[in-house]
């Protein structure tokens, strides 16, 4: 089981800020696109990822990083503080 | 270092005169303050963070500065939650012996605040709410550094 | 704008509170605040000035950094006599709408005031009082601008 | 008759804070050179013009500045402010 965060527009796509996930995903890519497929609104949401920024347990990381030991997984648009 | 993240507003004075008071032997103090303008018919913002993620983005971007730069202190303050046009949005002081670290290692932290640090900033105006895009601009600053 | 030349302490929280407060339209505001550094003994420091050319002079640096940067506001405060260590020598505070202007400008002002505003420090230590030379590379900053 | 103003060690070393000097020296350079022949005291402090600096009518100026029309000279060593 894999926690999965959404922020700002992304969780307003998806329509909920965090849930539960079983995946044999074994990449962020991977786990990307089983999202898509799922319904309308996470195709949405992930319709363009060079616009998206991932962090695996609260670090940034890559679409192609690795899964492995990950417990949590956050999806957000470019960070915009300051 | 300090590292605060609230949905309270600060005090921005009191701030400033805490941390010069207990850097008196710095020689330099910089501080950088971000304020919500109130232009283009802005009636509010709403800042989104990742709470945990936040505190430790901004921990690491302050360790990163005190081993680029020779400073004394530094003291970062960001507010998530509801701001009102003209409120104090977030905070940057750093102190150093010479005026040459303190301003590069504030308009460092500033940089990185900008585009590494998870905040997600959204605009109220008459028509809506629509979030703040990524400038290109706020990447491209980190390449100086 | 504002120029401030003055033997007296000055508030720094306070004057930083009150020109933040005049330009909350700005966005960006960035404060340089210099301090006697209490190092190698010092036990105290004399600033003496040109009463005249040094208003003239900072107020030219002051318009100067208006024409370059897109500045909301300015203030320098600069103090002369005696000080003590730990004391505020002076401060600069810029508001602009963006934070690139702010810093730019401030470290403009700073850079400026070092070497092209009628001051001499004068630093007093157990052995007696000597004059503050110069520094080429504070010479040599102002040619970045 | 011109007011010459000194500051620092400048003033330390001639032991006055300013004067009025009756001169016909046409640029800085002529005063520098009159001053210098009057005492010790002054060849003291004019020994090295280029550890000086030079204000007239409290405008930066330099050594080769004509003195027409001024009434305010004032010499010291580079600033050392902020």
């Amino acid at each position: 089981m894999i926690e999965v965060l959404y922020f700002a527009w992304v969780r307003e796509r998806i329509g909920l800020p965090r849930e539960r996930i079983e995946s044999q995903a074994k990449t962020v890519a991977e786990l990307v696109e089983e999202l898509r497929s799922r319904e309308e609104r996470y195709a949405a949401a992930f319709a363009d990822t060079t616009a998206l920024r991932v962090a695996l347990d609260q670090e940034l990381a890559s679409f192609d990083a690795p899964l492995a030991g990950v417990r949590e997984v956050a999806f957000f648009p470019p960070m915009t503080g300051g | 270092m300090g590292v605060v993240v609230q949905s309270a507003a600060f005090d921005l004075a009191a701030e400033i005169a805490e941390f010069s008071g207990r850097v008196l032997g710095a020689g330099a103090v910089v501080t950088f303050t971000g304020v919500v303008r109130p232009e283009g018919g802005l009636t509010g913002m709403e800042i989104e963070h990742y709470p945990g993620m936040t505190e430790r983005a901004i921990a690491r971007i302050v360790d990163e500065a005190v081993r680029r730069w020779s400073l004394e202190d530094a003291l970062v303050i960001h507010r998530y939650g509801p701001l009102k046009p003209g409120e104090a949005i977030m905070m940057v002081a750093t102190a150093a012996r010479h005026r040459g670290d303190a301003f590069a290692a504030a308009e460092f932290l500033m940089d990185y605040l900008k585009s590494r640090a998870p905040f997600w900033k959204k605009e109220s105006r008459d028509g809506g709410a629509t979030w703040v895009a990524a400038k290109d601009e706020d990447e491209a600053a980190l390449k100086r550094w």
